[in-house]
């Protein structure tokens, strides 16, 4: 569904993203994992449109060219991602937020009470329909967390892009959230490109990882075979291999 | 968007209004010059009303609406005599000169990201621009000295009607407002509104849920634009003259977002109730004598007041002190979204 | 010294910490907060470092009430509080946001900038690159530095892993560790067995409350952290 | 006709507007730079200091004497106000900020326009009496001449400190974070209280230069803020060398495009060019 | 506090005949005993914005004159009233001032607008309303046209005689090197064409905009040796031109100044107000008994000297005070009819009176330097005039130009 070829993306001198070359097939979870700086980042917004990549870079999604999209067409083709550093509408209530997904992130026109129901069965979905009244400012990182990842779904995207979405979660709130990343594979068939630092997250339900260090790809491979990468477990993992 | 009344009750509000205003001539009967003041009263809440969609949704802050007022008022007039046909047929013409001028304002802002300060400046900027031109331009505009703005044939309507030309104005522009508020309310209460919401607070995060942030802003600042096209044609006709120093940034633009933040920012009601306090403060100050000469400093520490102490503006505080008497059944945290800390 | 004595505490009008009382010193070395998400632990570290206001029962830093106190004034008798949203310098370099660290410190500038470059060698490398620019992790590094070179009495750490990579993890807690000597760490973190491993006081808030205190290694133990966590 | 001493002499003058400019940019870029507050009063401070000049003047004191009072009596106004109107500002933040700053200080000009209009309802000025200097068959304006000396030496100071001193950088911080500012021990308010006075001295010494060459009536004071708002913004609202260099180049093309094609071209040029720079680059802005 | 009328809020409602009161209840004049409602005359006044020196000096004159017409039994044994406002020294702003007036005050009559702009704006109010007015100064030709008949002058002559004027004095005096700056504006640009029309020399005229404040980039353009420099066009930046020519090293013999208070002149131009050819232009004739005796009695009630521009405030009010007994009665279509029929003799060299459209007949414009010598009706002032030039009688200006 995603193919990515040699993405190149420079700051300057500095090479972040160094002629990367992957795909991500239907229905596939996958995990994205490297050292700080590696560019993984960077990955996701020259995908998303966020930055724009170097010449020379191809990126398709369903068959489609989307690098020369803007982020906005590329959400609505159903590639959604979520933040790093959360962009939740603080003013808005949890339920507006994700009104907001459902009514703009597809090619659909539908009703703004249809739009909302979207949203309510998405808040279930994620586990936070008990804070769909909430103004947005007033619920905890974590739960903006799951609050981008509720309005991406409401988008009903083919392909989900999550930046480091477990981090600052309790070990028992990143089992339910692997839990949630898997049923979206199974019930909604959605496909999920996973940037994360906590392994336990990761390793437990991803089908594949991809490595990536100073910019290019370290390795490739299902999490068992990362785990015994030696050259992952020296770049990156240290002793939790 | 959650602070936001129900459209239900926002139409009945703006029904209120409007029969409000369309009695308000029979209270100062005969006066021309109270015909006047309500007139001016209207023209500068439609003002508001503007900057309201396009600063108070979508955070681009036009600061050339005298200008855009003065290309309106000017271009209706120059083609209507240039081509010698009627102002109506200029004035849509104008108007769509003002809506593009604000349309690519805000495509180039947009794309280019410019922050509200920004705008703000390349705005003012051409504010200066649009009015050096009334002024410098004097073959064309009259220059400082301004021309007799007589066109609408009003006197007509007003012989067939019966009433004075002054209260066909006026009624004019009550139907322009109603009708403004009509759009602002559809606007607003429409995919539109959410999309100006979420921009507003947000663009990366929009954009990456599918909001196509240029294309509103600029879709904002188009219908701002003409409407303060359309009005700027009213605004000359209301005084009958068309005046350079009519159009500028302090006689215009000062007061609009005065108006707008005192009656309330992304309220539909804000830039009429902002209109009344400060066309009724101007009027007050310039009636009483014994302070003729003080006249400005006290607008000035009235304003310092009033934005201080009521600068999330009066609907806004009028309604949370109407659900407080009501003893917070409208629901808990309705009003607190001010008080987030941070 | 900071002592939190039964403070309420409030974002408008939802009340977030209950009669709340706790005290770190410069005799601890490690003192450990865990709890769930919104359990009000940067909260209770905000309140301390005077960024947020309490509105009932008080806060004292080495005597003297917080409320009465800028924040700035709490980092000059010694409490630093390195936040969990970081609040770089965005648009200055990275060496600079590192100076700012030595705001209190001057003297020892050159010193405590060797120490946290030898702590994260990118941040060497990357010294003129502007904060905002680096990576979600690096900038976790600066962040951390940046409270290092204070060379504070005690050190506010608010999720210092958020955001590392195992490698980098594993090294922050061993600095903390290092430190921990001279500096008063207390430590907010979710990685629970690092926390409470390194702990010799620690503390399990939920909604707003302690409901646990022991050292950290015994708290690891407690049905307290298995049920909260597992 | 136009000969190249002309030229000379015009580009002093355009120098000398130039630095006048470059002063209210400096002053309401450091303002906004620190505290999100866009200093609507600024030009008003500058008239303030030419009328405060001016009635030292008229007591019979030399215009040395006179520059300094006014100074001292606009800095020390200028800390009023940070600590009654400002104080109340600040206490908002974010989006608030900024637009309580602007409305605030709005208000002030408008009520001290009120004010001083009833005291000086005509123009004033400060004439240096230094004559012509005649370089190369050049007659250049001595007033314009020590403008450009004085103004340099003043930017050149206010831009040592801000680079070159520890204090100069904490001021950065406040702007780029204020929390962080605090932890790491910067007090954002001093630090305001304190370029907000200096901005005040730097815009008044603005007022002072403008009026030794030409003549300042209280409504000028809006206009001066426009002025400064464009050159801060043309030059980055952070970047004191941008408010200098946009000054500097502003002046020269008003002086200019006055001579050759008249005083409405010629705002009109002032301001297009200022628009195209705001086109131009304005990451550099941001 | 020189403020006219300042006392006393609006005339509201007061009821009652016209003989019923006793005295001292309505109005609050400063001097009461006369019976009746207040007459109530309109005083449109720039206190702000570039004309507020003429606005202050205007007023000053008017509120003293009200205080002698009062005192000395009133106009048809009732007080004058003033109500004053602020034009802003706009044209829209006037526009709306004189229609309060009128509307919300009963005002019978206006004075004071400055500036043409604004007086063109006014007289076509004057004209819709019926209502006269005196203009304190508004030179423009176009302020008074074939449809005008209730605009009056009194301050300023038209500009095309004002330049018809300057022209004798240019050939008196033999100048070839002349320079004009005028302001872009009604006034700069009736000036202008009346140098066209009058001048026997070429006069490279630059138009300057109003609120200029800096003119050393067009003083620049002419040649060193100019020998009169016309800046009447430009009444707001005169003062300015004429300091920057010092500056700029030009000397002319001649800096024709506008018609500007001679108060402002001394205070801004200093010891170069005295000696710097800086010509001072009005109507009032300042040399004569009459204006001695009234500046007199002004200086010891006021402590201030009474100058050209106090005298054009104070000259305004008893015209009007004596139209309205000629009228017999308060009613402004009679006021402007008794006006256009006056003959009133008074601080002005000549009678004023006035054609059928209100333009000034037979006036002497008179041109001065100041001198540092204060006049002896107010041994405390600091400026006395000395006599330059003085017309004949100039004849109208047909409305029609
Ligand atoms: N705008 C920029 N200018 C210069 N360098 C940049 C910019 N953005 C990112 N970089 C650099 O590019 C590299 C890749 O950054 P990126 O954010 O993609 O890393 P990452 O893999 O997401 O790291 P982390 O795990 O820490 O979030 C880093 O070294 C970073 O400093
Ligand atoms: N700025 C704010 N405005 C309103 N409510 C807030 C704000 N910050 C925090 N809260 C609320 O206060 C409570 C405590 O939050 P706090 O951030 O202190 O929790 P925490 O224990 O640090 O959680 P986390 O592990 O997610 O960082 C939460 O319910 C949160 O929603
Ligand atoms: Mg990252
Ligand atoms: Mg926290």
């Amino acid at each position: 569904m995603l193919a990515v070829t040699d993405l190149r993306k420079e700051f300057g001198g500095l090479v972040a993203v160094d002629d990367v070359t992957f795909e991500i097939a239907d229905g596939e979870i996958v995990g994205l994992i490297g050292p700080n700086g590696a560019g993984k980042t960077t990955l996701f917004n020259s995908i998303t449109g966020v930055l724009e990549p170097e010449d020379g870079t191809h990126v398709e999604f369903d068959g489609t060219d989307i690098v020369a999209l803007e982020t906005h067409d590329i959400a609505r083709k159903g590639l959604v991602r979520t933040f790093q550093i959360v962009r939740v509408f603080n003013e808005m209530t949890v339920l507006e937020n994700v009104t907001t997904g459902a009514l703009f992130g597809n090619d659909e026109s539908i009703s703004r009470d249809e739009a909302e129901e979207r949203a309510r069965e998405a808040l279930e979905f994620i586990g936070l329909a008990d804070k769909a009244d909430v103004l947005a400012a007033n619920i905890p990182i974590a739960q903006k967390k799951q609050l981008e990842l509720a309005r991406a779904l409401a988008s009903k995207p083919r392909l989900l892009l999550l930046d480091e979405i477990a981090s600052g979660l309790t070990p028992g709130e990143i089992a339910e959230l692997t839990d949630t990343i898997r049923r979206l594979r199974d019930e909604r068939g959605i496909s999920v490109f996973w940037i994360e630092h906590i392994m336990d997250a990761v390793m437990s339900v991803a089908d594949r990882i991809i490595v990536l260090n100073s910019g290019r790809k370290l390795a490739e491979g299902t999490p068992e075979e990362i785990r015994a990468n030696d050259s992952v477990v020296e770049a990156y993992l240290g002793d939790e291999a | 968007m959650s602070s936001r009344a129900s459209l239900g009750t926002e139409v009945r509000n703006v029904a209120i209004v409007a029969v409000l205003f369309a009695v308000a001539p029979l209270v100062v009967l005969g006066s021309s010059y109270y015909e006047s003041v309500l007139a001016h009263l209207l023209l500068i809440a439609l003002f508001a009303v503007a900057l309201n969609i396009v600063f108070g949704h979508t955070d681009q802050l036009f600061l050339f609406v005298g200008g855009l007022a003065g290309v309106g008022a000017y271009t209706t007039a120059l083609l209507a005599d240039a081509l010698s046909i009627s102002a109506w047929v200029t004035l849509p013409v104008a108007a769509l000169v003002c809506g593009l001028i604000g349309m690519l304002v805000s495509y180039v802002s947009a794309k280019r990201n410019f922050t509200v300060v920004l705008i703000s400046i390349l705005t003012l900027n051409l504010q200066l621009v649009f009015s050096e031109i009334f002024v410098g331009a004097r073959d064309i505009t009259g220059g400082s000295t301004g021309f007799p703005y007589e066109y609408f044939s009003l006197g007509v309507v007003a012989e067939a009607v019966g009433i004075e030309t002054k209260l066909v104005l006026y009624y004019i522009v009550l139907v322009l407002l109603v009708a403004t508020l009509g759009v602002y309310l559809r606007l607003v209460h429409s995919k539109y509104g959410i999309a100006f919401d979420a921009i507003r607070e947000d663009e990366v995060a929009a954009e990456s849920i599918g909001i196509d942030v240029v294309r509103y802003k600029t879709i904002a600042g188009f219908v701002a634009a003409l409407i303060i096209g359309v009005v700027g044609a009213f605004f000359a006709r209301e005084s009958g003259y068309v005046l350079p120093g009519g159009f500028t940034f302090l006689a215009v633009d000062v007061i609009v977002l005065i108006v707008l933040v005192v009656g309330g920012l992304r309220t539909t009601l804000g830039p009429v109730v902002g209109a009344v306090i400060v066309v009724g403060i101007e009027e007050f100050l310039s009636s009483a004598q014994s302070l003729q000469t003080w006249r400005t400093a006290i607008f000035g520490a009235l304003l310092i007041v009033l934005f201080l102490y009521f600068r999330r503006g009066v609907v806004r505080s009028a309604r949370d002190l109407v659900a407080d008497a009501r003893g917070g059944s409208t629901g808990g945290n309705g009003g607190s979204d001010v008080d987030g800390g941070q | 010294m900071i002592e939190v004595d039964g403070i309420d505490v409030s974002y408008g009008n939802i009340q977030v910490l209950w009669d709340l009382s706790f005290h770190v010193s410069e005799e601890d070395r490690v003192v450990s907060i865990v709890g769930p998400n919104g359990a009000g632990k940067s909260t209770l570290l905000r309140v301390m470092s005077g960024l947020h206001p309490y509105h009932a029962g008080s806060v004292t830093a080495w005597g003297e009430d917080v409320a009465e106190m800028d924040p700035s004034e709490v980092v000059q008798r010694g409490f630093v509080h390195v936040s969990e949203e970081r609040n770089l310098f965005g648009d200055m370099t990275v060496r600079e946001n590192l100076e700012m660290g030595a705001y209190t410190k001057r003297d020892t500038l050159d010193e405590t900038l060797r120490e946290v470059f030898d702590l994260f060698p990118i941040l060497e490398e990357r010294a003129s690159q502007r904060a905002g620019s680096m990576s979600g992790g690096q900038q976790q590094m600066l962040a951390i530095g940046r409270g290092l070179m204070a060379r504070p009495k005690i050190l506010a750490l608010d999720e210092p892993s958020e955001g590392l990579a195992p490698q980098i993890t594993n090294r922050v807690f061993e600095k903390i560790d290092e430190i921990s000597e001279e500096v008063t760490v207390l430590l907010v973190e979710q990685h629970v067995h690092k926390a409470l491993g390194l702990a010799d006081r620690a503390y399990l808030l939920e909604n707003g409350e302690f409901v646990a205190e022991d050292t950290g290694p015994a708290l690891l133990e407690s049905d307290h952290i298995k049920d909260a966590y597992l | 006709m136009v000969t190249a001493s002309t030229l000379l002499g015009l580009a002093v003058d355009g120098l000398a507007f130039g630095v006048f400019l470059a002063l209210l940019g400096v002053g309401i870029t450091l303002v906004f730079g620190l505290g999100e507050v866009l200093n609507l009063a600024i030009g008003t401070f500058a008239v303030l200091a030419v009328l405060v000049a001016t009635v030292v003047v008229q007591q019979g004191m030399g215009l040395v004497v006179a520059a300094v009072v006014a100074l001292v009596a606009v800095a020390a106004f200028g800390l009023f106000v940070d600590r009654t109107l400002l104080s109340l500002v600040y206490r908002s933040e974010g989006e608030d900020r900024i637009l309580l700053g602007i409305f605030t200080t709005l208000g002030l000009t408008v009520l001290l326009d009120g004010i001083l209009i009833n005291y000086f309802p005509s123009r004033y000025t400060l004439p240096l009496d230094v004559g012509t200097l005649s370089v190369a068959g050049a007659t250049l304006t001595g007033s314009s001449l020590v403008i450009v000396a004085v103004g340099t030496v003043v930017l050149a100071a206010v831009f040592a400190f801000l680079r070159g001193t520890f204090l100069g950088k904490a001021t950065r911080t406040v702007f780029q974070d204020e929390r962080g500012a605090r932890l790491v021990g910067v007090n954002p308010r001093r630090i305001r209280t304190l370029i907000f006075v200096l901005s005040a001295a730097v815009a008044g010494l603005g007022g002072l230069v403008f009026a030794a060459g030409s003549a300042v009536a209280v409504s000028n004071g809006f206009e001066f803020t426009t002025f400064a708002l464009i050159i801060s913004i043309v030059g980055g609202v952070r970047s004191l060398v941008g408010a200098i260099g946009a000054g500097v180049l502003l002046g020269l093309v008003n002086q200019f495009a006055n001579f050759f094609v008249g005083s409405y071209i010629a705002t009109i040029i002032l301001f297009v060019t200022a628009i195209v720079v705001l086109l131009a680059r304005p990451e550099a802005i941001q | 506090a020189g403020g006219g009328g300042s006392d006393g809020e609006t005339n509201t409602d007061a009821s009652g005949g016209d003989d019923g009161g006793s005295d001292s209840t309505d109005g609050g004049s400063d001097s009461g005993g006369n019976s009746g409602e207040p007459i109530v005359i309109g005083s449109m006044q720039p206190l702000s914005g570039p004309f507020t020196p003429w606005g202050n000096a205007h007023r000053a004159g008017l509120a003293f004159a009200v205080e002698e017409i009062n005192s000395d039994g009133g106009v048809l044994g009732r007080d004058l009233e003033i109500v004053e406002s602020d034009t802003k020294s706009d044209a829209g702003q006037a526009d709306t001032v004189f229609r309060r007036f009128v509307e919300q005050e009963n005002a019978v009559a206006t004075v004071g607008p400055v500036s043409s702009d604004v007086g063109i704006r006014t007289a076509r109010t004057a004209q819709e309303l019926e209502v006269p007015m005196l203009l304190h100064m508004s030179g423009t030709n176009k302020a008074i046209t074939p449809d005008t008949t209730y605009t009056f002058r009194v301050g300023l002559l038209p500009a095309d005689t004002t330049m018809r004027a300057q022209a004798n004095l240019v050939a008196d005096a033999g100048y070839e090197k002349v320079g004009a700056i005028i302001g872009d504006y009604a006034w700069g640009r009736s000036i202008e064409e009346g140098i066209n029309e009058h001048f026997g020399v070429d006069v490279d005229v630059q138009a300057a905009p109003v609120g200029a404040s800096d003119f050393k980039s067009f003083i620049r353009k002419y040649p060193d040796d100019i020998e009169m420099m016309v800046a009447t066009g430009h009444p707001p930046g005169s003062l300015t031109i004429a300091n920057q020519l010092n500056e700029l090293g030009y000397s002319p013999e001649v800096i024709t100044g506008p018609s500007f208070p001679p108060g402002v002149i001394a205070g801004a131009l200093g010891e170069f107000a005295f000696e710097g050819g800086f010509t001072h232009v009005h109507n009032t004739d300042v040399y004569s008994d009459e204006f001695a005796e009234v500046a007199q009695r002004f200086g010891e009630a006021r402590g201030s000297q009474f100058d050209t521009h106090t005298a054009y405030g104070y000259v305004s009010a008893k015209m009007l005070a004596q139209a309205i007994e000629d009228a017999g009665e308060a009613d402004p279509v009679a006021i402007g009819e008794a006006l256009r029929g006056i003959k009133f003799d008074t601080l002005f060299a000549n009678p004023i009176e006035y054609t059928e459209n209100g333009e000034l007949k037979n006036q002497v414009q008179i041109y001065s330097q100041l001198t540092a010598e204060a006049p002896s009706y107010y041994p405390d002032g600091k400026f006395g005039f000395e006599e330059q030039f003085r017309t004949d009688a100039l004849p109208a200006l047909p409305a029609d130009q």
